[in-house]
């Protein structure tokens, strides 16, 4: 396989799993709450994935354990900040606590066992194609997740009721309620979504990326996740456009120093926080993109007058 | 038969005290089937995790060392929350605070003398302060996310640190190995007795009573209380918006500044590339577990110190892993949090309505 | 247009549509709604009356199924029914317009209908029907336009078109014309009647008693959360209807319009101000003398800068030129709030809670709110005297009979009369020698009303100078000697109150002298709220 | 102020008293402190492996205790004086960073003994101990060299610190000893410990034509890579050939075990001094892991060069050796003394890329 056709690859494979945390967090935002616990959830994905294909052979059974430990995680945001209206960021700053250690507790048994690799799905003739057969057609079903969930949720997003439903509750949740929907169904589930993308995401990590469980080895990706949210400015084509670039910068610059020029490698591992502080700047500099993609609610408490 | 929760009139007194003590309980009983599952006794692990550390002077000393900055911390960042502003970037402003403070020591270590170390807190105030005016410049200036901002700025911290050790301020004598050279006597902290409680415990005492006296008593936390819960009746008092941003987050910068070079200075002696356990993450859980009243917070940084203190006491007593620590923290936060809502709300039970014919909410 | 000329067919005649038994809300301690009855017919307006606080939106609220009922019984055309939620309401076919509207900002008027609309359609088709339907009643729209850029009356029809493309036999309309100007809304009772005619029934809130008489063919009369009558409103005076709803005959306010005037205590030069947001209104060089022993009163209809005018006065937006606002003699025009409050200017913003108040603090410590630093000792070297507070908070109760549950209870626990007593009373208790006051009675019982103007005016007779900005003309003409009018930014030379007729006021509140004002250019113009 | 420190040093004081040595009767109670967690399958876990090794050695006879996952400093020396306080008398500090907090515990705790892995800094009873690595890191080379056909090793590399440096050069001799040009293109993952960055460097390295990947990072995620594109790859710290059933060559085994059991019995006969201890393969502190996808004569060098170490009669930097520069180091003949070698911050020739910092 030619070197281009192996870098692509190598930038899918850095960008998917943030991808599919950026694009739950994404939905979990646009309806006007703000988890911060990604990391935590995405880590038990990673581990809840790595057990049970580890246990039953399957990397699909993984995947989908990895879906539920995901919800299980944002049930647990979900009630306290919903229902008992706790603070949002001091709840996903516990959750992603909880996760590291839970994670690590689950995954003390699967030390220096390696892991199920997810295979790639082939598909006879096209796989075979040169150049796009490698990138387009021969990967794992979490990538094609990926995309399918980027257009999938902009689809929810801008063109079902139901998305409109969503962004409406982000938007205004008093009126949405008085319209008679139900702020707090809405909201959970939504955070429910994130819950799962998250672990599919973790699960990506354990089953695709490197098939192996070691302790928090999201290193921080989850963070990374809630950036690129705010980044693509709540648009989720942009994090689709986010995702790879800065997979395509943590690639490039490895390509860089592997070719012997001299970057101080701190810098570049700091670009991508640089970048989305000055994203930032620039969407609330820019009203009428702010008020029309910003969730006006986002992190407010929603209390039911009934 | 539903439950709902029904706003009160005016928030609860009893249930300022009782949730707390309730969210102990609930996450002693949630521990105590953790540790059945994990096989260890539960009385035994909860007597290793809050009795044994509380035994022994010298371990009683390591508590109030580890909970010190926590403390300091988490006293700064009340300041912000209560006034609204979510500066959730402490760790940085800690690492910032590490960093400038270390200039002295670091960079002119010949600059010794009773004036070295008062010189080098006021550098770690002005670097905690730094770091802490760029979200608060950035939300007055731009209304940009304070959240993200200070968040990112924690990652962009803990690199300049790692590029320093590494790199400029590596010890010339250390072999090349990533530290910094190790500080002189005199820019030391000073000690409290011959072990390793250190000025550090007076700072954070000293930031409790003191902020406590100014969120109870002066016209300054009149401001902060208000401007937190309606800007706008702010406004009409005459305090300006702007103002607050900036002194809270100047003030939560300041403390984790010195929070963070008195950590070096004190209990580390030099610049490594790890020099901290994420406090200041850890700290924005002791704000709230102590329900954002300094007071409150010094009790709250005592026993999320005593559950790191005991998470050790734990592993060499009853060979348990530090995970258990950080799902226990995670227990209890969360309980603590779930409680809370008791003060403002009351669950009622009430019966469900019949819903009118096919009608329903299209969600 | 008049009522009698609208309906063929008498009341009786109609079929009932709903009726409403035995409603009884309770919130916590307080009855909202004590066993309320309630009976609508089809193609009936029907004036739902009561002073606020009486229970009215409580019991529309639960009508419309945002709210549920804690007993009683709702019938429609008949059957028993439990409107559990708005979609429910909505798909029997009551459709309902806010006084506070309920629209999304980041979406657009198409998407914000179809949010009301029961789901199926397609934006494409839904954008058409909108056109058409909002053209048939004189309601045009943009469906694609975003609601953050559309002014408040624009909103208002949003909310309008979003009922009738239910085609709901039941509209409930809660204030629709508060923000409407006389000419508008003459326009707005078109459209209504029209929808009767259709047989739409209408159940209209309102507490504006001459468009009652006008428009509604049946009252019913709210008190205390009860039904106390109801009537024909045509064969009512506003001065019985306003009986009814206050329960005793309201000891009319004693002003005495002495025009004795002292000297100039507030003066507006040409005051300017750019409009903050979209939202805000921009004033335009606004010029007012008002002197000591006189009430000013400001007439508009909401959001053509009250509030603007009210922040430039107290200091709360600082104008460009110091010398363009004077307050007893000096120049104030970039002078802080508290600095002018330290020469004895007084000042009480529209929203009590949240902008006059804070909700979450005992009375005491919004004492010191507004006066912390106008040299009543409240601070003692930064630290607040709370001792000293808690005094002034009994004296302002006592004196200006604010009652409460327990002592200095938090803010947010007093019902609205009586924390606006408070509030008015913390400003009046230091007797300044200017006050500026915005809405003092909106939301207020008639007794806390009464009492409050009365304190106004007792307050100008010892030689202060006030001025009340005010969307209620009845209350304009109680207490104020001289009027002047408020009407996208600016200020109508203020006149002799006797001189001024309702007729007039209208159309000054629609954009100057000229007969009949353009609709189009006075929506245009409402910008904000 | 005075008053208060006052009362801490009599407080102290009296915490001294009660902390004295285990009795004679009880078992030696030995202590380990991990910078990771057991569960890296890496450096942690090997050094745990020989603890778990000393149980089964001594029995009864001995009790061993660990904390895991120390982070910082200020943490390890309050875990350190843990493990002293409770009785431990013989404690292991296996990272470097725990250097300065061990000399400064051992000052307060002169009956116990410290062994700490990596430093440089000894006392009366505070030891230091490593591993010659870059012995294996020669053959490592060799072998590199003698099965590349592209003549390119990709270097996983975690930090610029003179113990990963010295293992470059000692790769690169090694590799240059079969074929002089041999070439290595290094990535720093800035990180001991994320799998993603090491899988994400390792394909890197492969994309430039690296069919030989080196790491000098904990994790196996490396190996994974070269087994999924079918290059030669070498365990880390441990046999890792589970991950790499086709790829791994060998792999680089730290072994504590015996020198683990030399100290605990010298404690026991009361023979323990305060040593530098940097064994190789000769002190069985280094081991190679059985061979493997490699050709005969492969192994045959290998063991060559494995039987000349253990022997003791051959240094991997012996001159001539030059400077990345040319300049010359090493004259013929010549052995690097252990104090440039404990510091090393320079390449040796056939380096392309210049080390950072």
């Amino acid at each position: 396989m030619n070197g281009f056709e192996a870098l692509v690859l190598t930038i899918i494979t850095a960008s998917t799993p943030l991808l599919l945390a950026a694009i739950g967090e994404l939905v979990v935002e646009r309806s006007g709450v703000l988890n911060l616990g990604v990391e935590g959830m995405m880590i038990v994905g990673a581990v809840a994935a790595f057990g049970v294909a580890h246990v039953t052979g399957s990397p699909l059974l993984g995947v989908v354990a990895a879906l539920f430990a995901g919800v299980a995680m944002s049930v647990l945001f979900g009630v306290l900040t919903l229902n008992l209206m706790a603070n949002q960021v001091a709840t996903g700053l516990a959750l992603t606590i909880l996760g590291l250690g839970l994670s690590g507790m689950i995954g003390e048994g699967f030390i220096g066992e390696p892991g199920q690799r997810l295979a790639a799905l082939h598909i006879p003739v096209l796989s075979d194609l040169p150049l796009v057969g490698s990138i387009v057609f021969s990967q794992d079903i979490l990538v094609y997740a990926s995309i399918a969930l980027v257009i999938g949720t902009y689809h929810f997003l801008f063109r079902t009721r139901s998305g409109l439903i969503l962004r409406a509750v982000g938007d205004n949740h008093t009126s949405a309620h008085a319209l008679g929907y139900s702020v707090i169904k809405v909201r959970f589930l939504a955070v429910m979504f994130g819950g799962a993308c998250a672990g599919l995401a973790g699960a990506y990590l354990s089953l695709a990326y490197t098939p192996q469980w070691v302790e928090g080895m999201t290193a921080g990706r989850g963070w990374i996740a809630l950036a690129l949210v705010v980044f693509a400015s709540w648009r989720p084509n942009r994090v689709l456009i986010g995702a790879y670039l800065f997979g395509a910068v943590s690639i490039l610059q490895f390509h860089a120093q592997a070719a012997g020029i001299g970057v101080p490698s701190q810098l570049m591992s700091a670009m991508p926080y640089l970048a989305t502080i000055i994203v930032l700047i620039i969407i609330s500099r820019n009203v009428t993109l702010t008020k029309t993609n910003t969730p006006a609610c986002l992190g407010k408490a929603f209390v039911p007058d009934r | 038969m539903r439950l709902v929760l029904e706003k009160r009139a005016e928030h609860s007194r009893l249930m300022t005290v009782v949730s707390p003590l309730l969210a102990i309980g609930l996450s002693l009983i949630a521990g105590s089937i953790m540790f059945v599952m994990i096989g260890v006794n539960p009385a035994e692990a909860i007597y290793a995790f809050f009795i044994e550390p509380l035994t022994s002077t010298w371990s009683l000393e390591e508590l109030v060392v580890k909970s010190a900055p926590l403390v300091l911390i988490a006293v700064g960042l009340s300041v912000c929350f209560l006034s609204n502003n979510w500066n959730i970037g402490a760790e940085g402003q800690f690492t910032m605070g590490a960093i400038f403070g270390s200039i002295i020591p670091v960079l002119f270590h010949g600059f010794t003398g009773p004036l070295a170390l008062p010189a080098m807190i006021i550098m770690g105030a002005l670097g905690g302060m730094f770091w802490a005016s760029i979200p608060a410049f950035l939300k007055t200036r731009f209304g940009t996310n304070e959240i993200l901002t200070s968040l990112m700025l924690v990652y962009i911290a803990q690199y300049i640190l790692d590029y320093l050790v590494r790199g400029p301020w590596r010890d010339p004598d250390g072999f090349n190995f990533p530290e910094s050279r190790l500080y002189e006597a005199d820019h030391t902290m000073w000690m409290l007795g011959d072990g390793r409680m250190h000025f550090g415990a007076i700072f954070a005492l000293v930031a409790v009573i003191a902020v406590w006296f100014m969120l109870t008593k002066t016209i300054k936390g009149f401001e902060i209380k208000v401007m937190g819960q309606t800007p706008r009746a702010g406004q009409f008092a005459g305090f300006s918006r702007k103002g607050i941003v900036w002194f809270s987050f100047l003030i939560s910068g300041a403390f984790a500044g010195i929070a963070g070079i008195v950590e070096v200075s004190g209990t580390i002696g030099q610049l490594t590339p790890v020099i901290s356990p994420g406090y200041g993450f850890t700290a924005i859980i002791v704000a709230f577990l102590g329900r954002l009243n300094p007071i409150g917070i010094l009790f709250a940084g005592l026993l999320l110190g005593l559950s790191y203190i005991g998470g050790e006491a734990a592993q060499v007593t009853l060979g348990m892993t530090d995970k258990t620590t950080s799902v226990f923290q995670g227990m209890l936060l969360f309980f603590v949090l779930a409680c809370d809502t008791l003060i403002l709300y009351k669950v009622r039970l009430v019966k469900p309505q019949p819903t009118a014919g096919g009608a329903h909410e299209r969600v | 247009m008049d009522v009698h000329s609208q309906n063929v067919i008498g009341a009786k005649a109609r079929p009932e549509l709903i009726r409403a038994s035995g409603i009884t809300k309770r919130f916590g301690e307080i009855l909202a709604n004590d066993g309320v009855d309630l009976t609508i017919r089809e193609g009936e307006i029907h004036a739902l009356l009561g002073e606020n606080g009486a229970g009215k939106s409580t019991l529309v609220k639960i009508l419309y199924g945002a709210l549920e009922q804690t007993s009683g019984t709702i019938a429609w055309k008949g059957k028993e029914v439990s409107i559990s939620n708005p979609a429910a309401a909505r798909k029997l076919g009551i459709g309902m317009v806010f006084q506070h509207f309920s629209l999304f900002e980041a979406l657009t008027v198409v998407e914000n209908i179809a949010l009301a609309l029961p789901k199926g359609e397609k934006m494409a088709d839904l954008a058409e029907r909108i056109v058409e339907v909002s053209n048939r009643y004189g309601l045009p729209l943009d469906p694609k336009a975003l609601v953050a850029d559309l002014p408040v009356g624009i909103r208002q029809r949003i909310e309008i078109v979003r009922c009738l493309l239910q085609e709901p036999s039941l509209l409930i309309m809660d204030e629709p014309t508060s923000v409407l100007t006389p000419q508008e809304a003459d326009e707005l009772f078109k459209t209504l009647f029209r929808l009767a005619d259709e047989g739409c029934a209408i159940l209209y809130i309102s507490h504006r008693l001459e468009e009652v008489k006008r428009i509604c063919h049946h009252a019913t009369i709210m008190r205390h959360g009860r039904v106390v009558s109801e009537c024909d409103p045509t064969k009512e005076t506003p001065a019985t209807l306003a009986r009814m709803m206050v329960g005793e005959d309201v000891h009319a306010v004693k002003s005495d319009h002495t025009g004795a005037v002292g000297d100039v205590l507030i003066h507006l030069d040409n005051v300017s101000l750019e409009a903050d947001s979209t939202f805000g209104v921009a004033l335009k060089n606004i010029s007012l003398d008002v002197h000591a022993g006189e009430v000013v009163g400001i007439a508009g209809i909401a959001a053509n800068g009250q509030s603007e005018l009210f922040d430039v006065i107290s200091g709360e937006r600082l104008v460009h030129e110091n010398k363009s606002i004077q307050l007893l003699g000096s120049e104030a025009g970039r002078m802080k709030i508290n600095e002018r409050r330290r020469l004895g200017a007084a000042f009480v913003p529209e929203e009590r809670l949240g902008h006059g108040a804070v909700p979450g603090l005992v009375l005491s410590d919004n004492v010191v709110l507004t006066r912390h630093s106008t040299g009543d000792h409240l601070i003692k070297k930064t630290v607040v005297n709370k001792s000293g507070a808690e005094n002034m908070e009994k004296r302002i109760k006592v004196s200006y009979d604010v009652r409460m549950s327990h002592d200095n209870p938090e803010a947010r626990s007093l019902s609205g009369g009586n924390l606006q007593k408070f509030v008015v009373g913390r400003e009046l208790d230091r007797n300044p020698k200017v006050m500026v006051i915005n809405q003092p009675t909106w939301g207020v019982d008639a007794g806390a009303a009464a009492l409050i103007r009365q304190a106004l005016i007792n307050l100008a007779r010892n030689g202060a100078a006030i001025v009340v900005i005010s969307q209620d003309l009845d209350e304009i003409y109680e207490v104020a000697d001289r009027i002047a009018v408020l009407s996208r930014g600016e200020l109508s030379a203020p006149e002799p109150a006797q001189n001024m007729t309702r007729e007039r006021i209208g159309m000054l509140m629609a954009g100057m002298g000229e007969a009949n004002s353009n609709q189009q250019e006075v929506q245009h113009d409402a910008t904000g709220a | 102020m005075r008053k208060l420190s006052k009362i801490a040093a009599a407080v102290s004081l009296a915490m001294g008293v009660a902390a004295g040595p285990a009795l004679a009767e009880d078992p030696l109670k030995v202590g380990f402190l991990y910078v990771g967690p057991v569960s890296d399958f890496g450096y942690s876990y090997q050094h745990d492996q020989a603890r778990q090794y000393l149980e089964k050695e001594f029995g009864d006879k001995i009790e061993t205790t660990y904390i895991e996952n120390v982070t910082e400093p200020a943490d390890a020396e309050r875990a350190i004086e843990r493990l002293a306080r409770s009785g431990h008398e013989l404690i292991f500090t296996t990272s470097f960073g725990f250097m300065n907090p061990t000399l400064k515990v051992a000052k307060r705790f002169p009956d116990v003994k410290f062994e700490h892995a990596t430093g440089y800094k000894r006392a009366k009873n505070v030891s230091t101990y490593s591993a010659r690595f870059y012995e294996a890191r020669y053959v490592m080379g060799q072998i590199a060299a003698s099965e590349s056909k592209t003549g390119v090793a990709g270097y996983v590399a975690a930090f610029p610190i003179p113990e990963v440096v010295r293992g470059m050069n000692s790769f690169m001799l090694g590799a240059q000893s079969v074929n002089p040009d041999f070439k290595i293109k290094i990535i720093w993952a800035n990180s001991w410990y994320d799998p993603g960055r090491e899988a994400d460097a390792a394909k890197a390295l492969i994309d430039q034509g690296a069919d030989v990947i080196v790491q000098h990072t904990d994790s196996p995620a490396p190996l994974q890579i070269a087994q999924e594109r079918g290059v030669l790859t070498f365990g880390q710290a441990s046999d890792m050939i589970k991950f790499a059933p086709e790829a791994q060559a060998s792999a680089l085994v730290n072994d504590w075990k015996s020198y683990y059991k030399n100290r605990v019995e010298a404690v026991m006969n009361d023979t323990w001094e305060s040593s530098d201890t940097w064994g190789g393969f000769k002190a069985e502190m280094v081991r190679m892991a059985p061979y493997a996808n490699v050709s005969e004569e492969t192994i045959k060098l290998a063991n060559e060069t494995v039987a000349k170490l253990e022997a003791g009669e051959f240094h991997p930097f012996t001159g001539p050796v030059m400077k990345q520069d040319g300049s010359e180091w090493l004259k013929e003949g010549e052995t690097a003394d252990d104090g440039t070698l404990l510091g090393m911050n320079f390449y040796v020739k056939g380096f392309t890329d210049s080390l950072p910092n």
